[in-house]
């Protein structure tokens, strides 16, 4: 794990960088008043990666700090409806983004969801560019289908760390779900925006999952057991 | 002094840390960047806020000084066109300050409370450094303070918490693991253009070594957060 | 104390419901105060009180000035309560909410309006001088309880605090250094200790306001010691008793909210002075270190 | 004084008459208050007024019971003005916006008047066009009264307006006086004509509009004022003697030429006399004294107050509270002598 | 005047009351019908206050306007010659703003603010006199205003405050050299029960006198609804018979 913060040299040599067609990451910037000199601009950790003809550098780091891109998967709240769309809070204290009326699945100008202030959803960046409002999607729009996205009710949400969330999200056989899907069973939304959105069977199971998935983002896997025990104890599950 | 930090100290700030350096300790936090109301709002650029709360007493012109230096030199260092329209709110709380007698104060210490602002300031730069990075806040290169300080006899020091004849206060931006520019500078006394030169070539030298501390507490925060990798 | 920011339906349900059944987020049972970290730190009189993931510092400073000419024989003592964004993004700098005057209100007289600091102590010369005490609380992350905080964080730091040695001679004030002479500590009179209740109505309001009366059902309010942000974000109100180990109440504020009950009022009361008893506890015991 | 708060009632139909011999609600002068429990029974639907807690029905305001079939609900003595359609009211514009007027009618919320709702200037059956929309100021702008009538309600209870009527429009030549509007007696026609060359609006919200009657006397110009004036006299006078619906309606071609820019004129007419500003000062002040005195006001009544004031030679004196009540005094005797 | 004859061996107070004696207590509402949807006046001995209430009405800023509930402002005015020496209080004064946000906060629990939704209530009070009682009578006040704007309320709130001569005596309703010289709880409940919906001690009572007290105000409090109750039915009677069309 090769970490990297402001201040430091790009752990990459130039000519290994200019030897393919290069992709940057985010967390170094490429300042374009300085002959597109690269700075690493944030804390992190480092990857390169090589394939044939390309190569990718990226710094992967984490914070409460969630920065919108195309694509992503979010759970978000829904702050009301207004004429044509929802207006939804990705996170605190930032602009919300816009969910059209017509992003849902088999919505039509008549057949208009339902969503209340105050509801989650989880759905898809569809557009997102700094100097206009972020735009959601509830369906994937080459089929139209809803595949998952939309209102999510009951269960309730935890907060974690950016970097965690992506993490539980890319990392298909991470060993904290792993886990936890031994223990019981649960519904699961992840958004990259830092909200997890978790339902058990009940009340408590909701409850233990959610004090799990919040204290595993500050231990290491190998402890990751103990603290299902524990918790589960704790409970009385 | 050593310094001594502390960083991710805050749970609803974004970003936070905790620096004691020259008897004075410094609580950082970091808003943001969050949605700029109406007044604030730069269309290509982030706003910064800055506000410092002192340690005794309601903040007064001397810290709407601070706040001033503090924001004017941060505005150089974050990348503000990566944050339009919004607000980076960065909080600085003096917790405690060491002069002779903290405890008591009474009007005839006003003289000794201007020196004093360089100090503070010197640990509210290193602070708000290691709250960006906990906060991933994007900036250009990274920076430290240092201070030095002119004895009566005329020999320079590194801190220097006695009386002098000239305090010196030199900010140095770092990137790719130099030196790269003086970002900031504040003196107070009497000096001539030879020593405060001699003052800056020494903070060059100084900000390396406080660099490498200072990196070594980001490194070790990273990896906390990173913690569920291992 | 705080508008419920992007807290969903959802996540209000899941805590309501859980409270109904007595479960809290953090594993505590409903009447449990969390547990209280204070640090003293290396000057007198400054103190770092943790409730939780609630933070507050308490600077208690002193200095010589006039008295006030009502109040010749008296020193002055001052509790400063501003609250800024470095304790969360939802307080506005330097505009105070209506919610944080009620905690400087609250704060004022848990302390200082129940004289737990003797003001006559600290005159000097009559009418002339005296001690001007003053205490800084910082409030530096929030996540419910700052009233009870604070509170801790005061009296600690008053108690923690040592004022210079001061003689009179003639006309002369003369003030130690404390290297020449020890130091004096203030007159604490009495520790007073808030404890905050977040006041719950989980039915409907006509059933708060009528129910139990005219032979209905049982109302179902209840509540909730030293509620969390988001817990006290949801409850309808709240009610903050103040007391001393002396089995005196200091101070009640249910400053409107949610109707209670008289007997729900006398049970927290009770509760509160167990909480208040373990707390002056840990508090002397803090303080001997 | 003890006063027993929990009065039970029985309908007529006897449903349910376990207790002692109970009051008769229909004759409506029973007073109940906020949290006063109505009744137990489970018959009644809750309508305005009223709260309930499982089988019991509670009075949320002050006033008297009031029952409609199965219905059961409490009208309050007093309360700020509710629109219903088709209610003749006064309003004033308070904010010109996007293709609407938003305007003042002493109610909960602001009632909107779209541009579509408004005779255009220059004909009725002209569409409205983008020019309209830039020129709503110079139709009604900020602080412009308004005569009325309530065209629709939004889910929310709040009014949409419409003038699209000759009796409707802006005002002018008279004086403005809001009383509390549960004072104003629904009735099928809100203005009159009064004597002394006067005429009145009544508006249903409390709103009330003084002003000189529009005279023929201007027949004689040739410009198009003069024949509105002309019409609308004749059509006010049509009403006077006996309003029938479809009496006052007027034919589309003379709203066509009536609907000129004039009718939104800011200025009053020249020739109002000191005698007919007299006339209006007096018609105000004595409808100021029936309201001091909270007694219903309705066109005989303003009429009997009007005399009554007489017996008073100055007008400001008609301002004392002695003298109001002198007059409203007046007014009920009247009314019972007459009802007698 | 320390702590004389407050309460006098036959059982006297210094007005002459007993110690269980309201002040004399009137009370009247649509007292400012042409500048107010509703308006009262209460006095309570030398105490005398005036309330009106204007709404529901458009909000007059976003920041008041609630999607759900209608949102309710008490603005509190204390004139500088009201208490026994002239005295002027600016507005901003922490203790005012504290009885205000009291009365908002209880107000917004009796009013039934889900009919209004997106409205605001605007309730002005103006304490004209002061001699002991303040909060309680201003309560008193904005209580019938509401109901005599006809806004709906699922029940009274009245108030009173009730005192602890000596550490052991309790004294109600007290006038302000009462209150100058001892420790009182000022409490408000919803209609004829026992629930509280403000309560305030500000100074030092035993623990164990706390029911005491609480009993006593509530039953006070209670009477208060009780002569609050009937002023509005006299009033009401007075209206219909007049305004009968």
């Amino acid at each position: 794990m090769s970490i990297i913060i402001p201040g430091d040299q790009l752990p990459v040599d130039e000519t290994t960088l200019n030897s393919k067609k290069l992709t940057v990451g985010p967390s170094i910037y490429v300042d374009p008043l300085l002959d597109n000199q690269m700075t690493i601009s944030n804390a992190g950790i480092f990857t390169h990666k090589e394939k044939k003809t390309k190569q990718l550098i990226t710094v992967e780091s984490s914070s409460k700090n969630y920065i919108p891109a195309v694509g992503d998967l979010i759970v978000g709240t829904v702050l009301g409806g207004f004429g044509e769309f929802f207006k939804v809070s990705l996170s605190n204290y930032k602009p919300p983004a816009i969910l059209s009326y017509m992003a849902f699945e088999n919505a039509t100008k008549k057949n208009r969801p339902n969503l209340k202030t105050g509801s989650l959803v989880y759905a898809r960046i569809s557009a997102y560019d700094p100097n206009i409002d972020v735009e959601l999607e509830c369906f994937n729009p080459t089929t139209g289908k809803a595949e998952g996205f939309g209102e999510l009710t009951g269960g309730t949400v935890v907060e974690v760390d950016l970097g965690f969330a992506r993490y539980l999200m890319f990392n298909e056989n991470n060993p904290v779900l792993e886990h936890l899907s031994k223990k019981c069973q649960f519904e699961i939304a992840i958004g990259v925006n830092g909200k997890v959105w978790i339902k058990g069977g009940d009340l408590v199971t909701t409850l233990a999952c959610c004090q799990y998935i919040e204290q595993a983002q500050r231990l290491a896997s190998g402890e990751l057991e103990q603290l299902l025990k524990k918790l589960w104890k704790q409970h009385n599950i | 002094m050593e310094l001594d930090a502390k960083i991710g100290v805050l749970n609803n700030a974004g970003g936070s840390s905790e620096v004691s350096l020259n008897g004075i300790k410094v609580v950082c936090g970091i808003n943001g960047p969050m949605e700029a109301r109406p007044r604030q709002e730069l269309p290509t650029t982030c706003y910064l806020e800055v506000i410092i709360r002192p340690a005794i007493g309601n903040p007064t012109v001397r810290e709407k000084y601070m706040e001033d230096k503090i924001k004017n030199f941060l505005n150089s260092v974050i990348i503000g066109n990566l944050y339009p329209r919004q607000v980076i709110q960065v909080n600085l709380q003096i917790l405690e300050k060491k002069n002779n007698n903290s405890s008591y104060t009474s009007d005839s210490d006003e003289s000794a409370a201007t020196e004093d602002v360089l100090l503070e300031l010197n640990c509210c730069i290193n602070s708000a450094f290691l709250a960006l990075v906990d906060a991933n806040i994007s900036i250009y290169k990274a920076f430290n303070s240092n201070i030095f300080t002119y004895t009566h006899k005329g020999s320079l020091v590194k801190d220097g918490l006695s009386e002098a004849k000239s305090r010196h206060l030199v900010v140095y931006g770092i990137k790719n693991n130099k030196v790269d520019e003086l970002l900031y500078g504040e003196n107070v006394g009497r000096f001539s253009e030879k020593k405060l030169f001699m003052a800056l070539e020494r903070g060059e030298k100084e900000s390396m070594i406080l660099h490498s501390k200072l990196k070594e507490l980001s490194v070790e925060s990273v990896k906390q957060k990173f913690v569920y990798l291992s | 104390m705080v508008k419920l920011a992007g807290l969903s339906l959802n996540e209000q349900e899941f805590l309501t419901d859980s409270l109904k059944q007595g479960i809290r987020s953090d594993g505590r049972s409903l009447d449990q105060f969390r547990d209280v970290e204070i640090t003293l730190g290396d000057q007198p009189g400054y103190v770092d009180v943790r409730l939780g993931k609630t933070r507050v510092a308490v600077r208690v400073s002193g200095s010589i000035t006039k008295p006030y000419e009502d109040r010749p024989f008296e020193g002055i003592f001052t509790i400063s309560t501003e609250i800024g964004p470095i304790a969360g993004a939802f307080f506005e700098n330097g505009r105070p909410s209506d919610e944080e005057v009620l905690v400087s209100r609250l704060i004022e007289k848990a302390i200082k309006r129940s004289g737990a600091l003797d003001v006559e102590g600290l005159c000097i010369v009559a009418g002339d001088k005296c001690w001007n005490i003053r205490a800084d609380i910082h409030f530096m992350d929030f996540d419910g309880g700052f009233i009870d905080a604070s509170c801790i964080g005061v009296i600690t730091a008053l108690q923690h605090f040592s004022r210079p040695e001061v003689t009179v001679s003639g006309e002369q004030v003369v003030v130690y250094s404390t290297d020449e002479r020890e130091p004096v500590k203030l007159s604490i009179l009495h520790v007073p200790i808030c404890v905050t209740f977040a006041l719950f109505n989980p039915k409907e309001k006509e059933e708060n306001i009528k129910g139990g009366a005219d032979g209905n059902e049982e109302a179902g309010e209840f509540a909730i010691v030293d509620a969390t942000m988001k817990e006290e974000g949801l409850s309808n109100g709240t009610l903050t008793i103040t007391m001393n180990k002396n089995k005196e109440i200091c101070q009640i504020s249910k400053s409107g909210g949610l109707p209670a009950e008289g007997l729900m009022v006398m049970d927290c009361a009770n509760k509160a002075y167990g909480i208040v008893e373990k707390l002056t506890d840990q508090i002397k015991e803090v303080l001997k270190q | 004084m003890e006063i027993i708060t929990i009065s039970k009632f029985n309908n007529n139909k006897g449903l349910n008459d376990e207790d002692e011999e109970m009051e008769d609600v229909s004759n409506n002068d029973q007073i109940v208050t906020p949290g006063e429990l109505i009744t137990e029974d489970t018959v009644w639907m809750r309508g305005h007024g009223t709260f309930a807690l499982g089988n019991k029905t509670y009075s949320s305001v002050a006033g008297t019971i009031l029952k409609v079939n199965k219905l059961l609900s409490v009208k309050p003595l007093k309360g700020r003005y509710t629109p219903e359609t088709g209610d003749h009211i006064i309003g004033r514009v308070i904010e010109v916006g996007n293709r609407r007027w938003k305007v003042d009618i002493g109610a909960r919320s602001d009632a909107v008047l779209l541009l579509g709702s408004v005779n255009l200037p220059g004909g009725i059956l002209r569409r409205k066009s983008d020019t309209d929309e830039l020129t709503m100021r110079n139709m009604l702008k900020e602080g412009d009264l308004l005569n009325c009538e309530v065209q629709s309600l939004f889910q929310d209870g709040s009014a949409s307006l419409h003038t699209r009527s000759l009796k409707y429009g802006k005002l002018k030549n008279g004086i403005f006086l809001s009383v509390p509007r549960s004072l104003i007696i629904r009735s099928k026609n809100h203005s009159f004509v009064l004597q002394g060359n006067v005429s009145i609006i009544l508006g249903v919200n409390g709103y009330i509009w003084i002003y000189k009657t529009p005279t023929v006397d201007n027949r004689l110009k040739t410009d198009s004022t003069a024949s509105t004036a002309s019409k609308l006299q004749s059509g006010v006078m049509g009403r006077q003697s006996g309003y029938q619906v479809g009496s006052g309606s007027v034919s589309l071609t003379r709203l066509e030429e009536e609907s000129s820019w004039e009718i939104y004129s800011d200025k009053n007419d020249e020739n109002i006399s000191d005698a007919i500003r007299s006339n209006i000062i007096r018609y105000r002040n004595a409808i100021q004294a029936l309201a001091h005195s909270q007694i219903g006001i309705n066109e005989s009544r303003i009429n009997m107050a009007y005399e009554a004031s007489m017996a008073y030679g100055s007008l400001g004196s008609l301002t004392e509270p002695e003298v109001m009540e002198n007059i409203s005094n007046d007014v009920l005797n009247g009314e019972k002598m007459r009802g007698s | 005047m320390s702590n004389k004859e407050l309460y006098s061996p036959e059982g006297l107070r210094l007005d002459g009351r007993r110690w269980n004696e309201l002040k004399s207590f009137t009370c009247k509402v649509n007292t400012h019908q042409t500048s107010s949807d509703g308006s009262s006046y209460v006095q309570q001995g030398n105490t005398k206050v005036m309330c009106k209430v204007n709404g529901p009405l458009e909000p007059k800023s976003k920041a008041n306007s609630n999607n759900n509930n209608a949102s309710i402002t008490v603005n509190l005015n204390i004139a500088s010659f009201s208490p026994v020496e002239r005295r002027k209080r600016p507005k901003s004064d922490r203790r005012i703003k504290e009885m205000m946000t009291i009365l908002e906060k209880t107000f917004s629990e009796t009013v039934i603010t889900k009919l209004y939704p997106r409205t605001q209530i605007i309730v002005d009070c103006y304490v004209l006199s002061q001699d002991g009682g303040i909060l309680s009578a201003v309560a008193n006040s904005v209580t019938l205003a509401l109901i005599d704007a006809g806004i709906a309320m699922y029940d009274f709130v009245s108030s009173i405050n009730v005192g602890l001569y000596n550490n052991s005596i309790p004294i109600l309703d007290l006038n302000h050299l009462e209150e100058g010289d001892m420790s009182f709880l000022t409490l408000g409940i919803v209609g004829k029960s026992e629930k509280l919906a403000m309560m305030l001690l500000e100074e030092k009572i035993p623990f164990d006198k706390l029911e005491t007290l609480l009993g006593i105000g509530i039953s006070g409090a209670q009477r208060i609804k009780d002569l609050m109750d009937e002023e509005l039915r006299k009033h009401g009677k007075l209206l219909i018979s007049t305004a009968a069309s």
